[in-house]
């Protein structure tokens, strides 16, 4: 069966897409079968990558290549191709698992909706897209998957479209990402130019393999960089991060599954999966396109950290908490630690997903409330949500041991303090754990903890098929750490194709401790900053956060998102802006004014020709007219109708050449 | 073997005979040795036309004498016998009157032309004579288109005919003209036509080649003459017929028929034809319709003289004996008969409609 | 070739032709022009060529010179008396006879005496029409077919 | 003196300018005609009077082209007489001048 699917291996990504055209067709009332049609091919898509990760395991280096040709011009084609090697496997099985408990999942919370059909269509839509993406064995296909995945989200998020709000976070979603994928399009084309074919692994002459590395020479660093920019976009790295939170407009499950799980992470695993060409000739593992990924990294997770401390949206918190965790992934790719990066991503996807439905099942227990401040006390109305939830909360902030968060972000941390260019990255790193841990706790005290608030009085505990994948969720998160922990580090060997082996002495580390501290440090902060968050208080004026209380000018320089919207709208909107009222106004005088200047010219010449027309060929037409009108007249006189003088005339004329000939003779 | 002997015999006594008048010629013009050339052609010339003249003249005068005898007791009378013994001097008699008779000129006639009509109509008759061979090398003008002179001098005959009929200025006289000249020349065509076998057959337009051609006898007995053979016995038919036509004897003689037109403008003595049942014809045959004399013409004598010259070029090609011969008859029979059937005689007669010249 | 004759003939000929051009009836001028083309044929006798002398007789006099006649007859009622030659047209026919004279005896090359006259025998004409000149001939028939039925439909009355 | 070509040919211009004299100075249309058939004649008595003058022995063009000539202007001839016919019917008239309907 498995040797099977490696050669179909498009069927993976190619089911759930049929079954999106399927549900499309679909009148708008069959919520049940649409619903069954999504589900089902996520289960299948999901079984195909299970017997795909199989054979990953047995053969120690697995690389699976599948190349076809797409379309010929001229002498040479276009090839593309699918891929199976562990990194793939590992983004396969994440993404099906993933998919299915949010496809289950939104099934119950948009039962509601009246285009429940469309909303489905839509989410098997995006996760072919995404599976796509993950085997996809050329840059271009890559890319097409990338965008395709990039059409799905801005569907999603503009799901509700009646809403302006959700129709304008679409297209914000859409442009910001469009600007990340323009560079990521030059990068291609210069990667194509250089190397002349844009396949992976292509049995030796593919663009990752040692001949196109070795024909890329200077210029890798600049196509890494180029690539780097579509991941920014995709993966809302600071300068394009802004559209991410805004992208919360779109439903819960969305938010799930797309800004949590999958399509955020897309940006990761492309720089893991072309990663060589990062890594070209790298100095102990240094390069400069590297060094800018770590920066980039370190400045959006310490920002994104900061500004969800000011956050009051449930969903907004968890979204920057998101961007930040990014960061940090692009830090360890940075810095050398793919596989710890792709570790973190997995885990960070799949408690991330079940923090992100969690906070679902609240909004959907308080009727479509998403602002934290009107919730408190729900510990004891919605118990499997708060559990779940607290789990996720504790494996997102760190904590060792139990939760697989704990172990990938010690992991980060370990290979970060190793990276020889500098250790800022790692101290800055260290004060993002403290944060996180920290806005988190926030959170769960705002939501959970405290007395009730006067809207959350009659929540309810969200229906069995919302609370079952939270329940998965939760157990995969906690089981998940077993194969992250240093003492067995299965996970981490099997993506840099070592054999793994159990050996339990490594398990206690000394940054074990460290990050237990680091750790503990925020959540104590957190409790004593945030312990009377919910409840009335005097000094307090009713719903100001304490932060706000003790710095107001931070507190509102962190809510407003450090005005880099309205840094973003003065400067490149106002700009754009701008040159379209200037390029108006040149179309409006100077190039109107240019061709009716031609066009004067014409008139012109058209003048003087009619002129020159007119009097000389007309006229020179009529006198001649005249003259062979007078002429005919003078010659019609000869003719007197008397045959002898025609017959006298031809005599003359006989005896004219007669005489001619004599004389001539 | 045999055509030879008598050829010899005949030969041998009739060469002294034939050249008798040769002979007398040449004893003529001995006695002018001494004149210059020219003076000698003159002279021999002189003698021939003397000559012609003589015998045609006298040979016309008694015809005309003779003719009206035989008439005469065709029609239960006696012809002229007062003149001379049996009327023989009829002629001179008639000669003289005509002579001394008061030549009446119609008033505001054309003098000339009255005049010179009658003269040129003679001179045309006796220059045709000249060209026949009367024996050998006696003939009196020889050229090489011996047989084209004779018709083209008898076409001239035409113009004079019309130049008499002009002449006399009056509207009778016209009318005879003009119909005796339409009646002459669509007969002209047939009777040149008829004679085109012969000339086809004999290869030269000259009268003597044509003559020498029929010498010989058949079987000893027949003379070898193209009359005996079925497109010569027609052509000769054809001729004739159509030379009483031209020469307006009856029963063509409308031009002058006593009884129509009052003043026939023809004189006996002008036909150039001097078959002796002539007369024969003349008292016999009714008197026929002009626009039936046409008729014949055109739809029967012409067709007939062309199938007389394709019956000749059969009669040649089939080797000239007794097959050529049979073939020959065979052509002309059957064209006669297709020829008899489509003019059926007895059309009903539509009413005749009078064309007159504006 | 006797140019007494020669003479004669030419006087004759020229004389009828001049007749021809300037009498004042119609019917004399006719047979004038008859008159003249006997002469003309008996020039070609003596140049040798007795058939065509022979042919035009047959043509002309035959033929042209009766239908010229016929239509004198036909057209008689215009009595009007000719009013005399008119000058423009004599002084130029006399001008083109001058040119022609004056062309003729100021080319040397032609002044060349009769060689012995043979008479061209009508078997010679015969051969050569039927053989290199029997296209032409072919066409002459054509030609004089077309004529004839083109002057009958001239002259046909229409049936009205 | 035996006639030499020169002479034959001031005969035959002679008699060409005689038709013309013909053609040109009377009023009647038929004299037209004749001055015509006049003028054919000279051009025949040309072609022979050149034929015959030829270097021996004569090809028979000359003749044949007389021949044809004459041929041709006896059709010609009939086809003129036929249109004066013709003309006269219509117009009651064969002066020439009268027949200038085709005045320009």
């Amino acid at each position: 069966m498995s040797r099977w699917i490696i050669d179909h291996l498009w069927l993976i990504c190619a089911v759930p897409f049929t079954a999106s055209l399927v549900i499309l067709s679909l009148p708008n009332g069959r919520h049940k079968s649409a619903a069954t049609l999504a589900v089902a091919g996520q289960i299948a898509a999901l079984v195909m990558s299970f017997f795909a990760f199989l054979p990953t395991l047995q053969t120690p280096v697995f690389r699976a290549v599948q190349n076809f040709t797409w379309f010929t011009f001229g002498d040479n084609a276009l090839r593309l191709g699918w891929l199976l090697d562990p990194l793939a496997a590992v983004m396969l099985m994440m993404i099906t698992l993933v998919g299915l408990c949010i496809f289950v999942f939104s099934t119950g919370y948009m039962a509601g909706d009246k285009n429940f059909v469309r909303f489905f269509a839509y989410l098997s839509f995006f996760s072919g897209a995404m599976l796509g993406l993950v085997i996809s064995n050329s840059l271009l296909l890559l890319f097409v998957c990338w965008e395709l995945v990039g059409l799905a989200s801005y569907l999603l998020i503009g799901f509700w479209i009646e809403r302006p709000s959700a129709a304008a976070a679409a297209k914000k979603a859409f442009i910001t990402t469009r600007i990340g994928d323009m560079g990521f399009f030059l990068g291609l084309l210069w990667l194509y130019g250089r190397s002349g074919t844009l396949l992976f692994y292509d049995s030796g002459n593919g663009c990752l393999e040692s001949t196109g590395l070795a024909m890329l020479g200077a210029s890798a660093t600049f196509i890494a960089l180029l690539i780097f920019c579509g991941a920014m976009g995709k993966s809302g790295q600071f300068p394009l991060h802004v559209w991410l939170p805004d992208a919360m407009e779109g439903p819960t499950p969305v938010s799930a599954l797309i800004h949590a799980a999958t399509m955020v992470a897309a940006g990761v695993f492309l720089v893991a999966r072309v990663y060589p060409i990062f890594s070209l000739d790298a100095i102990e593992g240094v390069t400069s396109s590297l060094t800018v990924v770590v920066w980039i990294g370190v400045t959006t997770a310490l920002m994104a950290a900061f500004i969800a401390m000011a956050q009051a949206d449930i969903k907004r918190i968890l979204a920057y908490s998101t961007v930040s965790q990014l960061g940090l992934m692009m830090v360890s790719l940075g810095v050398g630690g793919v596989a710890a990066g792709m570790m973190h991503l997995l885990a960070h996807g799949f408690f991330k997903a079940l923090l992100f439905l969690g906070a679902g099942s609240v909004i959907h227990g308080c009727h479509g409330e998403q602002d934290i401040r009107k919730m408190g006390g729900l510990r004891g109305l919605m118990p499997i949500t708060f559990s779940t939830y607290a789990i996720g909360m504790m494996a997102l902030s760190g904590v060792p041991l139990f939760f697989s968060g704990g172990w990938t972000k010690e992991e980060i941390l370990h290979v970060t303090a190793h990276w020889p260019a500098s250790r800022l990255p790692y101290y800055f790193l260290l004060i993002g754990v403290v944060l996180t841990a920290l806005y988190m706790t926030r959170q769960i005290i705002y939501v959970f903890f405290g007395d009730r608030h006067a809207d959350s009085q009659h929540a309810h505990e969200s229906p069995r098929v919302m609370t079952i994948p939270l329940i998965a969720l939760a157990i995969c998160a906690i089981l998940f750490s077993v194969v992250l922990t240093p003492a067995w580090p299965w996970l981490h060997d099997y993506l840099t194709d070592e054999s793994a082996h159990f050996e339990f002495a490594r398990l206690i580390q000394p940054a074990l401790f460290l990050s237990l501290a680091l750790v503990s440090v925020g959540v104590a902060l957190g409790i004593w900053m945030y312990r009377k968050a919910g409840a009335q208080n005097r000094q307090r004026p009713p719903d100001t956060d304490p932060l706000e209380f003790v710095q107001p000018q931070l507190f509102r320089f962190l809510e407003s998102k450090m005005w880099i919207d309205e840094l973003y709208a003065r400067t490149v909107v106002a700009f754009s802006w701008m040159s379209a009222r200037l390029s108006d106004w040149m179309d409006r005088n100077f190039w109107d004014r240019l061709v009716r200047g031609f066009g004067g010219i014409g008139q012109l010449f058209g003048i003087f020709t009619s002129d020159v027309d007119e009097r000389c060929i007309n006229a020179g037409v009529d006198e001649t007219t005249i003259g062979t009108r007078g002429l005919g007249r003078l010659m019609s006189a000869a003719h007197s109708g008397q045959i002898q003088t025609y017959l006298g005339v031809i005599a003359i004329g006989v005896l004219a050449l007669l005489l001619f000939y004599a004389w001539l003779a | 073997m045999i055509n030879d002997s008598i050829d010899g015999f005949l030969h041998r006594n009739v060469k002294f005979a034939d050249q008798i008048f040769v002979n007398v010629k040449h004893w003529l013009l001995s006695w002018l040795t001494a004149a210059p050339g020219w003076v000698v052609q003159i002279a021999s010339s002189l003698v021939n036309i003397f000559a012609l003249l003589a015998v045609f003249l006298s040979l016309f005068a008694l015809m005309s004498v003779l003719e009206r005898k035989i008439l005469g007791r065709i029609q239960n009378r006696y012809g002229p016998n007062r003149v001379g013994p049996f009327g023989l001097l009829q002629p001179v008699a008639d000669g003289i009157k005509m002579l001394i008779k008061e030549d009446i000129v119609p008033a505001r006639a054309d003098k000339l032309v009255h005049f010179l009509a009658p003269i040129l109509i003679a001179a045309a008759a006796i220059l045709a004579l000249g060209v026949i061979p009367y024996g050998r090398n006696m003939t009196p003008f020889t050229i090489d288109g011996g047989i084209l002179f004779f018709f083209a001098v008898g076409s001239t005959t035409e113009l004079a005919v019309f130049m008499a009929g002009w002449g006399s200025n009056n509207k009778f006289s016209m009318l005879g003209a003009m119909r005796a000249i339409a009646q002459m020349i669509s007969y002209e065509l047939p009777l040149i036509i008829t004679v085109l076998p012969v000339v086809m057959v004999v290869g030269s337009l000259t009268p003597d080649r044509i003559v020498a051609a029929q010498t010989g006898y058949t079987f000893g007995l027949v003379p070898r003459w193209f009359v005996f053979t079925p497109w010569g016995a027609t052509a000769f038919i054809l001729f004739f017929v159509s030379g009483l036509v031209e020469s307006n004897r009856t029963p063509f003689d409308v031009p002058e028929g006593e009884s129509e037109i009052v003043a026939g403008h023809m004189t006996e003595y002008s036909g150039f034809k001097y078959a002796t049942f002539y007369i024969w014809l003349r008292g016999t045959l009714p008197r026929t319709r002009i626009d039936q004399i046409m008729n014949f013409a055109w739809k029967f004598m012409l067709p007939m003289s062309f199938t007389c010259v394709i019956a000749a070029a059969v009669w040649h090609y089939a080797g000239r004996g007794l097959r050529g011969w049979l073939w020959s008859l065979f052509v002309i029979v059957v064209v006669y008969t297709i020829l008899s059937m489509l003019l059926d005689t007895q059309r009903k007669f539509a009413p005749r409609v009078y064309r007159f010249a504006e | 070739m006797s140019s007494v004759a020669f003479v004669l003939l030419a006087i004759l000929t020229l004389a009828a032709a001049l007749a021809a051009a300037t009498l004042q009836k119609l019917m004399h001028a006719t047979l004038s022009f008859a008159v003249t083309l006997v002469g003309v044929a008996a020039l070609f006798f003596l140049l040798g060529a007795e058939f065509v002398g022979l042919v035009l007789v047959f043509v002309y006099i035959g033929a042209v010179a009766v239908l010229i006649v016929f239509t004198i007859l036909l057209t008689r009622r215009d009595v009007g008396k000719d009013r005399g030659a008119n000058w423009r047209g004599v002084l130029l026919a006399i001008a083109v006879f001058g040119g022609l004279t004056w062309a003729i005896l100021k080319t040397r090359s032609v002044a060349i005496v009769v060689p012995d006259v043979r008479a061209i025998p009508v078997k010679r004409i015969g051969e050569a029409l039927m053989t290199s000149y029997v296209w032409p001939l072919q066409c002459v028939g054509l030609l004089l077919t077309a004529a004839l039925i083109g002057a009958l439909v001239l002259v046909m009355e229409e049936k009205r | 003196m035996t006639p030499t070509l020169q002479v034959f040919l001031i005969v035959s211009a002679a008699l060409f300018s005689a038709g013309l004299l013909a053609a040109l100075s009377r009023r009647h249309a038929i004299f037209i005609l004749i001055g015509i058939e006049m003028m054919l004649a000279a051009a025949n008595l040309n072609f022979i009077a050149f034929w015959r003058f030829s270097p021996q022995p004569p090809s028979p063009t000359g003749v044949m082209i007389a021949i044809f000539s004459i041929a041709i202007a006896a059709a010609e001839a009939a086809v003129g007489l036929a249109l004066v016919i013709a003309v006269y019917r219509h117009y009651r008239t064969t002066n020439v001048d009268h027949l200038n309907q085709l005045k320009g």
